[in-house]
């Protein structure tokens, strides 16, 4: 079932999430990554990064926290081992980058520029601004433009360039807007919203950085009316929905909404192969509702209501 | 792979819960060392991740069974607990790098504490294979949690098994640490292997280091996905070349060589970690 | 087990979330409401309002979406029927209180000012500001800060002002700081974040209003986030602590991020009792850890990690 | 009132499932119309809201029994429907207002549509009891979704059972409302008591005012909590004084007069309500 991400075909609606593939070779040893619709990356720095101290992860209703910290090779060995090996195989590829000031963004995108492999970049915006006491650039429409900016007047002009936003922000829209204006080719929302645990045997917080990312369904609500607003707004701009997607169902959810293309992160955590299970259910759910080719049914849920569902009903042929 | 498994049989094994589950692909190939991480709560459940368990035992019944033994501690393995023979649940596995066997027969002791006794069972018979003499050290904080001493002494014809409990309510009182150095002295013991909590693989490691012989480890952190794709099982290890990274116990582990495990780290990002904050990193770029 | 909510004896930690508990009766056929900290009501308006069409719920995994729109019977009737049916019973209450501008929550909190039977007045700025494009008050400082001003200003002065914030803003601490500055007795926290749902068979919102409010245990990481955050940033303001809880541990949780007292709302739809259960399933945990009052272990997951733990292994007389 | 029901018995009933669990202080204050809240999906399930379904019948059994019939519509239904003997489900009722019984004998139809078809029955035995003369009128879209047809035949001596299905597999081709008015004429009926889907509902109305004769209808809308604090339930009703509230389907209901429910309104906020956006407000402040 193809998809467009702004120009790039993509073979699949369904891509990895940002930071839940790793390297890309541990999902290999489960399935063919070129039945992926992308696999995106973790999120890469310039320098290697260990990331944070145990326990990292917990355990929430219909979700879990994770605070990984980025942990990663850092863009040279990234680039010397990581990328190639995907390459080589002829694996779309998403790299998502993260920096803590726009000049580490600009200059990550200055390494991608002229790598051979790169179908697109996603700028993980959820980073700390360390030239703005931490704060994260997403929550704030300025700085999120800044690094967008940055990032899309280096990057090779047929690569996308795919903001990645926060849903922790008053008004997503206002950030989304900024980034577009910026030059950001797509979007990609929801990262996790920020949360905590408290374990109540030790009574200290359940991860040792104290809070974490939610990740997991119960943030699928979240997600979708991010991507609905953001469709409703700027409906011109191609939205990768992510966040909370177990099912063929809520990647259908998110596509109603306005989404061209669906990211999985934490489902791939409890079912190595569930980009594909998620894509077979989602093209099932579409020929059974009568839907010819999934962008008849990109946010077709902002449709006035009782208008004619003129897709219904026609013979399919996903 | 992923396989739905139906259960065969439940029994409870004093403290503990055992299942065998029909699983043919994961049963083959099977390794001693190797888990599986089993989905919990069924349809419609909020438990999102998954439950790293030990293979304990394979069977060829059924085109291959694989038994799990655990302690129904939270709520995951305790719906764990509840299943009934015919129930299905699924499965991913087998994960993990396997315990490295000696090309060579020796003289090797494996020492197994809490629910961790599970796995030296079948790493006994593997070497047992290859002509190795095995000796046993299972030890619990009690009685009830020693797992595995009958069938250790049934496989232990040339050899000893050595139990322990903290309250002396079985075997020797102490710690499997506390008997590890005495069973190392008489069996001449050439490697030790062992699987159990932490602060427990810490001591054994400490104690082999002691005696100048190579400790195998296989180590328990907590896991969202057992694949090597969260990053949320890290430990410090060091590398051949001396760099300590952090490294997945799920698919770089679960087994170590104890010596290169910085478990006094374990919990932390040590400065000179490869990575670390304000400058352990030795590519920046 | 007592606690003080600012100057406020309650007799149970535990109270009702605004807009969970109606009118008060429904819950008194199942046990004595007097065994609540205090009873809050729904969100007070100055006329009766009919509220959103249905369908106003949707499940979500781990939690449910609702858009009842504050349907209730005005400030007149209340104050008529529905307040003095809790005073005459001397059951706490706290009235919440909804507007949609500065001068209806002055307008409201006037009319409770001399009412007989407030016991504290609880600010819902979740509500959508008419005079600002309908930008909900609790998403921006300056507007929550002038809501809880004019509230302040007219309400009885030993009546608790209670401001109650929202999860969707890129810094709650700083909206915190805002009330606290402008003269909140106290915080509540969180509302419901802002999420929505999509039928995949009528291929639209499942909720008539089209976005809703996420609460359920999905929502208690950002909970005890904000919790957590704010306590942080002012340790001397209390806190009621909101969102998710079904369990006495949940309820444990938000006390050791800093919460003195804890509302209740999607469990009461679970389980009437639950109020009660929870009380009691707090109260079991605090002796079981050793503490002789809940007063110490408020805020205490802040200690530094390995200070002692002083209260414990006291004897114990909650 | 809250209570841990044991299940007794399950069956299947054509397309339906019948539960009987054992539920002392329900089935005791049961009156018919009432319903239940029953929660779903178990320990640690993503399922926080309970389902409502109607208490088709108790029985003194086990200190009193509630019968459950529903259709495995979801996910909460379906779990339901794979309890088995000896489960414990939570079950909060007797909920909602049920429907008012006749102070004089009189004749009496009841109508029940698909699952709807539940609710007749004992209301059948209640106005039995006070001489009344019952005639059923039963339907749904085909044959196996149409409940109770037996029993209704078995309490009927001196009436008349009509069925009625969509795909005419059994009875009279078509719904129960083509069927409605003949019955009333040929009983010469006093009120017509309704239970099925909204639309159903409405449309029974319409027949009982044609026919000049008052309609009790049990109606149907998505809760959250049953108990009347979540106001999710809402429908338009007509009230005495000639005013539209926005009254709870679960604590004002489920049994409305059929001709005070404004069905062609339901799912907006008629412009006339009270409290309706822009001036149906009768009391503002
Ligand atoms: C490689 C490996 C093998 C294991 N083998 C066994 C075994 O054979 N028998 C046995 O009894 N136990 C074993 N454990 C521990 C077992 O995984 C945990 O007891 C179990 O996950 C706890 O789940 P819960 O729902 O009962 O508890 P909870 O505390 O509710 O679990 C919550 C979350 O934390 C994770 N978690 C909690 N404790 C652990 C832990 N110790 N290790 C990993 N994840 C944890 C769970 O996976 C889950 O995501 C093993 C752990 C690992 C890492
Ligand atoms: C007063 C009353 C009595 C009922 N009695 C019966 C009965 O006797 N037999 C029977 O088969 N069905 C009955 N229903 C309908 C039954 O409640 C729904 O079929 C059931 O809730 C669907 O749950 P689910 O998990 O299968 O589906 P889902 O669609 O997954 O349910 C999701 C959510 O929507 C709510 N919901 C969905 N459909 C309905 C509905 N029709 N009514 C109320 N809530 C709904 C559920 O409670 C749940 O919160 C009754 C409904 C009401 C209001
Ligand atoms: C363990 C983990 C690591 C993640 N790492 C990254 C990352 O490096 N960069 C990024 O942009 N998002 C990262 N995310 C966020 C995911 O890409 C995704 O936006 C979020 O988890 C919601 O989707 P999900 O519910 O399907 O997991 C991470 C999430 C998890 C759970
Ligand atoms: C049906 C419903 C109605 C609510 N009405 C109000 C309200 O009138 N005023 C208010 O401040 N919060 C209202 N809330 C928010 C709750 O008070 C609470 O903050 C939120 O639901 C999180 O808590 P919970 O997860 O325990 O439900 C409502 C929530 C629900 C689910
Ligand atoms: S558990 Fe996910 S990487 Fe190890
Ligand atoms: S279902 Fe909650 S008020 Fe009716």
């Amino acid at each position: 079932m193809r998809t467009f991400l702004a120009h790039v075909e993509l073979a699949s609606p369904v891509t990895t999430a940002a930071g839940c593939a790793a390297s890309g070779r541990e999902l290999a040893q489960f399935f063919d990554l070129h039945r992926l619709g992308a696999l995106v990356t973790r999120s890469i720095t310039m320098a290697p990064r260990a990331g944070r101290p145990t326990p990292r992860m917990a355990e929430t209703p219909s979700g879990m926290l994770n605070a990984v910290g980025l942990q990663g090779p850092g863009i040279d060995v990234f680039l010397e081992r990581e990328l190639p090996w995907l390459a080589q195989r002829g694996i779309k590829t998403i790299v998502s980058i993260g920096g803590g000031t726009v000049a580490e963004y600009a200059a990550l995108a200055r390494r991608l520029a002229d790598a051979p492999g790169v179908t697109a970049v996603e700028v993980n915006l959820s980073c700390p601004n360390i030239e703005d006491r931490g704060r994260v650039f997403a929550r704030e429409g300025g700085a999120a433009a800044e690094v967008v900016a940055s990032v899309r007047s280096v990057m090779r002009y047929d690569a996308p360039v795919v903001a990645k936003l926060a849903p922790d922000v008053a008004d997503i829209v206002s950030v989304a807007r900024a980034c577009v204006d910026a030059g950001a080719d797509a979007l990609s929302m929801i990262n996790n919203p920020l949360g905590m645990s408290i374990d109540t045997v030790s009574l200290r917080p359940a991860l040792a950085a104290v809070t974490g990312g939610l990740s997991g369904p119960a943030v699928l609500p979240l997600a979708v009316r991010c991507v609905w607003q953001v469709h409703s707004a700027l409906p011109g701009t191609p939205i990768v929905g992510v966040g909370g997607v177990m099912t063929g169902e809520d990647a259908f959810q998110l596509v109603l909404a306005g989404a061209c293309a669906v990211g999985v992160g934490t489902a791939l955590f409890h079912d190595p192969y569930a980009c594909l299970r998620i894509e077979r259910e989602l093209e099932d759910l579409l020929r059974a509702r009568g839907f010819q080719r999934l962008a008849d049914a990109v946010g077709l849920a902002h449709r006035p209501p009782g208008s004619p569902a003129r897709h219904l009903h026609e013979e399919s042929s996903l | 792979m992923q396989v739905t498994g139906t259960v065969l049989t439940t029994r409870r094994v004093d403290a503990y819960h055992a299942l065998t589950v029909v699983a043919p692909g994961i049963a083959e190939r099977f390794r001693p060392g190797h888990f599986v991480s089993v989905s919990v709560g069924g349809a419609r459940t909020s438990m999102v991740t998954r439950r790293a368990l030990y293979v304990h035992d394979v069977k060829p019944e059924y085109g291959g069974t694989v038994e799990l033994v655990f302690t129904a501690a939270g709520p995951g393995t305790s719906w764990l607990a509840e299943r009934r023979a015919r129930d299905t649940i699924a499965l991913v596995g087998p994960l993990g790098r396997p315990f490295p066997l000696p090309r060579d027969p020796c003289h090797c002791v494996l020492v197994g504490a809490e629910h961790g006794a599970a796995v030296p069972i079948p790493l006994a018979d593997a070497l047992a294979e290859r002509g190795c003499r095995v000796d046993f050290v299972l030890g619990a904080a009690s009685a009830d949690r020693v797992f595995g001493a009958m069938r250790a002494r049934r496989m232990a014809e040339r050899a000893t098994v050595t139990l322990t409990t903290e309250d002396g309510s079985l075997g020797v009182r102490g710690a499997v640490t506390d008997a590890l150095p005495g069973v190392i002295a008489d069996t001449r013991a050439d490697v030790v292997y062992a699987c159990g909590p932490m602060r427990t693989l810490r001591e054994v490691t400490a104690v082999g280091i002691e005696a100048g012989i190579p400790v195998q480890v296989a180590v328990e952190e907590s896991m969202a996905c057992g694949i090597g794709i969260c990053m949320t099982c890290v430990l410090p290890v060091i590398g051949d070349d001396g760099v300590t990274r952090m490294l997945r116990a799920c698919a770089d582990g679960p087994v170590f060589r104890g010596e290169r495990v910085r478990f006094e780290d374990v919990g932390t990002i040590p400065f000179d970690a490869l990575g670390a904050p304000g400058g352990g990193a030795r590519h920046v770029g």
